[in-house]
């Protein structure tokens, strides 16, 4: 009954690739909202904000991202509110990016030298320009590295969305290695399916970093 | 969801392992197959409704159940004491045996000689229990996720001995040759198909189902496609 | 309009615990121009900052150009449109050219179209003289230009009063005086300024008034050839001895 | 409606709390090592020698490009077949390690290059060698500038050790999976992990402020 | 021990294909106090930087106090040593506190014990009088403060040579002076010193040789009262001019 590693399987595994790109593609979204939002919260003047986005990044950073989507899909469900596991992935996916996105994004408008807002304010610039204008376009050049860098993370990440019913990559790989018992060949094509996903960002994570320390020590 | 629910879906919901082989695998196209399947199939029929399969996991396939993302599992779960606790079971529609194997050089009888030794299981499955039941002190269980990984420890040289189903065990020989055999027996279980407490009138129609199709043949008919036998008598004649 | 271009009247400001501006009062008259020295956190950039509001005040009156700062609210936009300030690190957008840092504030702000807000841009990179740069990034221009740049892009609002905030001590000593000349220029034009400097030559030059602080108290404050002639204050004398 | 019981969980607590010790402990142990590992990587990406930078590089591509679970399924089923067989706890312990010294690579590779040229100059002209440079001069400096995405790879680092379990590795994870599987009270379960792991998250980070504040608190140049 | 410390003879240094340092000869006696200046980018850091081998030369020779620098080796370790040097951006270890700045490489690298390299550090930090920071952090100081701790720390491995790249151009005017009195002292006290400044008092008082550079030639070489009282080449002329 033992099936052989055919060539079935591996288009059964690559067409899993579809749901590592969707679901990332969705946290993505969501957590580049997300995480604007926390970060502009974090470097608030007010103390309320900063204070919710502490709390907030440090429940969404604190606890694993598998616990979190059980509890937002299962639970949810048990409190009498089922719900969709695209909805409940997409859920909880964009809570970890945005915790996760909104204190890379923090770090990078911290790194603006203050001179730079105090010369908007002096040119009497209102809070959106200001951000608009002159402090997150530095920032943008400063987060860009790491923001790409904690994609190729999300990327690998999804692959917790199994639990609640997704057969992406990593899923497809453990389904096909139960019929098979070569976990070998199957886990060296999931490994390489995600390296020729994730390859290409680091890179460009790097070529972006290096272009970046160019800029500022010209 | 009770009968009712099912009924006005027009479709019933039915979780199933797809990482199971026989009783739950994927086809070459990557849908749903295998004894799960098809009973499931039959199942739907039964009900006069659609059989929507959604893929669960070993862990997770209790949560589908309880959190009403799925109204039925026909999931080869082993009926037990302590899962009875939280679903409900209905009457048996499959079986297998499960017993400790392990290499062939190593000569073990009894559960009292696994003493010292490490032995591979799939986490929350019913050899689990059974090795759990029987183990003396001194054994060392080793929970992997699945029976996949399980037999991967065994035939990496991890463990020297494993817990696990005939089925699967007949898989393993087929690659491994007789590396490996049989030491004792530790159970043989029937597996239910559970439903949510609370869905008697969904139950009850799940039991009839089970009824008919041993009369008629159709388990025989299905058991005999997958696993090369009839339907065993232990299943036919358990309660 | 009034005949007073800023009145500050005991107006205390504090850093958290520290005392940083100590009832301080000042009346400056519309087209003065003022010098401020003093040493090393005495307070001089405070007293600047508070006139744009950087910094916020714990009591007192400041009252620019007729309109009363009280905290927050309209006012303080106002005050800031008719305010220009040049920092000492310059504080240019590093991202934006020449030209568009000229722009943005008068676009955003006073809604004036980019034509004509890059026409005002370059008649005051003229003025500066370096209309040549318009197109250039600040991280491409010397110390000197950059400075010169910052002083367009305030010009550039049409302030009526223009603050300096030792605007040639992040310089090397060739380009302090190009933009020490940009700065003799705007003086003679009439424009109000209040420059922290220890460039005692452009004090002497073009100051109608000195002023010297000390511990974030206004210590003496003369004509320069008084302050410089004829200090009375031993901190100042001491001081003037030191840098000269 | 589902009925919670958290009966099944608070009459097993000590087997949670147990598998919570076990996670402390293995991450401390993969971070020590890992940090060990990271600076080796990190002096090696910024050396001369050209093998050893491009070896590094690929280590730390391969690492970061895949996923922990492929990893640690090579290293504990894989190596066997190299005559390398590790216990499950070893090699949740070595996988990890290997997985946080690709990042942490990164990371404090960043740290050095942030050092200004200037610091390294002085060490020179004070007849320095390029090793007490490092260890004197860099490397408290380096580790400095980059202690928050240290510290943030380590908690990540915390949970994703969760994944261990996969191995038969112990850890909080496990003791919970293996409580479910004896009661199926799983809601309850993961609502407690949860809570758990983020307790153990913020005593990391309480631990992680009390390092800095012990050894990275010299007053920042204005 | 030469009657020479430094001999120069023919240097050439390129950045790429940039020629920073063409045909240097230059020879310092035991004792004497050189005063380099020179327009911005005219290799003045550069020449400095070759005589401790923080900067590799690519033809000629560099004789220190008897020893040739040829490239890499135990050659270099030993005269940097021996050769003190100031940066513009005093460069001090932020992580430790001025005493530890001190005493660290004598420690390390002339194994000297803790106890006495502390007794040293605290001697020369009395020189340089700011005995009382010894256990502050550099940022806790101001800028002529840090200066002088770097200046203590390079003295307290008892350099034969000293040498000073700007070290007062990052400072506020007031802290000018101080660092410049610490130098002058030195001086008086018969150290071998190259210092590139603009500090046209401090050439004046102290120099035994002015040297101007240009383009990385040296272009005139000559006693401060001749240097600046009749310059001949016309750069330096107008150098002269501009930073008056
Ligand atoms: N944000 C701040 N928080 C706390 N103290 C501050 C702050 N800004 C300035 N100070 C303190 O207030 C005092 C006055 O500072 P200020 O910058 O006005 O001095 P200054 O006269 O401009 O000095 P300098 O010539 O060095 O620029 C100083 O003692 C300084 O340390
Ligand atoms: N690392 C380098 N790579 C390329 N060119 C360099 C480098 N360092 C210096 N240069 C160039 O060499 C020339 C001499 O530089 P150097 O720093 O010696 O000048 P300087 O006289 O000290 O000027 P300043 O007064 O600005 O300090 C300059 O044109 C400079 O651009
Ligand atoms: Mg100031
Ligand atoms: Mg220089």
């Amino acid at each position: 009954m033992i099936r052989e590693f055919s060539s079935a399987d591996i288009l059964f595994i690559v067409s899993a690739v579809r749901w590592t790109l969707i679901l990332s593609a969705i946290a993505f979204l969501g957590g580049a909202i997300g995480g604007l939002a926390v970060a502009l919260a974090r470097t608030a003047q007010g103390r309320l904000p900063r204070r919710i986005a502490a709390g907030f990044i440090q429940v969404f950073q604190g606890t694993p991202l598998l616990m979190q989507l059980f509890l937002v899909y299962f639970g949810l469900a048990v409190l009498g509110l089922p719900i969709d596991p695209l909805l409940a992935a997409a859920v909880a996916l964009t809570l970890h990016a945005s915790a996760y996105l909104g204190e890379i994004w923090r770090g990078a408008i911290e790194a603006v030298p203050p001179g730079q807002t105090e010369a908007a304010v002096a040119l009497s610039l209102s809070y959106r320009d200001r951000m608009r204008h002159v402090v997150l376009p530095q920032a943008l050049r400063l987060a860009t590295a790491p923001t790409v860098g904690f994609l190729v993370q999300l990327i690998k990440g999804t692959s917790l969305a199994s639990i609640i019913g997704f057969t992406e990559l990593t899923r497809a790989g453990q389904i096909i290695n139960n019929a098979t018992f070569k976990p070998f060949l199957v886990f060296g094509t999931v490994a390489a399916l995600y390296f020729v996903l994730c390859w290409p960002l680091s890179l460009l994570a790097r070529h972006m970093e290096a272009r970046m320390r160019l800029a500022i020590t010209r | 969801a009770d009968l009712d629910a099912v009924k006005n879906a027009g479709t019933v919901r039915v979780g199933m392992l797809v990482d199971f082989p026989p009783f739950g695998i994927q086809d070459a196209s990557g849908k749903p197959d295998g004894y799960d399947a098809d009973v499931a199939k039959a199942l739907g029929e039964f009900l006069g409704v659609q059989a929507q399969i959604v893929p669960v996991t070993g862990p997770n396939r209790i949560p589908y159940l309880l959190s009403g993302q799925v109204d039925v599992l026909v999931a080869s779960l082993g009926i037990t004491e302590e899962r009875a606790e939280k679903v409900d079971f209905s009457k048996p529609y499959a079986g297998i045996s499960i017993a400790v194997y392990g290499d062939s050089g190593l000569e073990i009888a009894a559960p009292e000689g696994l003493a010292g030794q490490s032995l591979a299981v799939a986490r929350a499955s019913t050899q689990d229990t059974g090795v759990s039941a029987v183990a003396p002190q001194g054994t060392d269980i080793r929970r992997f996720d699945d029976d996949a990984s399980a037999v991967q420890a065994l035939m990496s040289g991890q463990v020297r001995l494993i817990g696990l189903s005939n089925v699967v065990f007949s898989q393993v020989s087929t690659v491994a040759g007789d590396r490996f055999d049989k030491k004792f027996d530790l159970s043989s279980q029937v597996q239910g198909i559970a439903v949510a407490p609370g869905s008697d009138a969904l139950l009850e129609q799940v039991n009839a189902f089970v009824d008919q199709a041993k009369s008629d043949g159709t388990l025989d008919q299905i058991h005999q496609k997958w696993l090369g036998e009839p339907l065993p008598d232990f299943v036919k004649n358990a309660q | 309009m009034t005949e007073h271009a800023i009145i500050m009247r005991a107006v205390n400001k504090y850093y958290g615990a520290y005392h940083a501006l100590v009832d301080i009062d000042l009346t400056v008259t519309r087209g003065e121009r003022i010098v401020i020295c003093g040493p090393s956190g005495s307070g001089k950039s405070t007293l600047i900052r508070t006139i744009n509001q950087l910094e916020p005040i714990e009591s007192g009156t400041i009252i620019v150009d007729g309109v009363e700062l009280t905290a927050g609210g309209e006012n303080v936009a106002r005050v800031r449109q008719d305010v220009g300030m040049v920092f000492q690190s310059f504080n240019l957008f590093p991202h934006m050219t020449v030209l568009e840092n000229c722009v943005l504030a008068p676009m955003k702000t006073r809604k004036i179209p980019r034509v004509e807000a890059e026409a005002t841009a370059r008649k005051y990179l003229e003025r500066v003289r370096i209309p040549e740069q318009a197109d250039k990034y600040p991280a491409q221009l010397s110390g000197g230009q950059q400075q010169r740049v910052a002083i367009a892009r305030a010009l550039c609002m049409k302030p009526r009063i223009m603050l300096f905030d030792e605007p040639t001590s992040a310089l090397d000593p060739e380009m302090v005086k190009e933009v020490l000349d940009t700065m003799i220029d705007l003086a003679r034009e009439g424009m109000t300024m209040l420059c922290v400097t220890h460039e005692m030559e452009f004090a002497r030059a073009v100051a109608d008034r000195v002023i010297f602080m000390d511990k974030g108290v206004i210590v003496e404050e003369n004509a320069p050839d008084q302050f410089f002639g004829n200090p009375q204050n031993e901190r100042l004398q001491n001081f003037l001895g030191q840098i000269a | 409606m589902y009925q919670f019981n958290f009966q099944p969980v608070f009459g097993n607590l000590d087997l949670l709390l147990y598998g919570a010790w076990l996670t402390v402990r293995l991450s401390l142990m993969a971070m020590v090592l890992g940090l060990v590992v990271s600076v080796l990587g990190a002096v090696a990406k910024t050396s001369g020698i050209r093998p050893l930078r491009w070896l590094t590089d690929v280590y730390v591509e391969v690492i970061r490009n895949t996923p922990f679970l492929v990893q640690i399924f090579f290293i504990f089923f894989g190596l066997p077949a190299a005559g390398i067989s590790l216990s499950p706890n070893t090699a949740a312990l070595v996988a990890l390690v290997v997985n946080v010294g690709a990042y942490g690579t990164e990371i404090i590779r960043a740290g050095i290059e942030s050092i200004p040229r200037g610091q390294i100059e002085a060490g020179r002209a004070l007849g320095l060698g390029p090793a007490q440079i490092f260890r004197y001069v860099v490397m408290i400096p380096a580790l400095r500038n980059i202690y928050p995405s240290l510290t943030s790879q380590f908690i990540y680092l915390m949970l994703t050790s969760s994944v261990v379990s996969v191995i038969s590795a112990n850890d909080l994870a496990s003791a919970g999976a293996d409580l479910n599987a004896r009661t199926f009270a799983s809601f309850e379960i993961y609502l407690v992990l949860t809570i758990l792991y983020f307790l153990l998250a913020l005593g990391f980070s309480t631990l992680f402020a009390a390092i800095r504040r012990a050894f990275f608190t010299y007053p920042a140049s204005r």
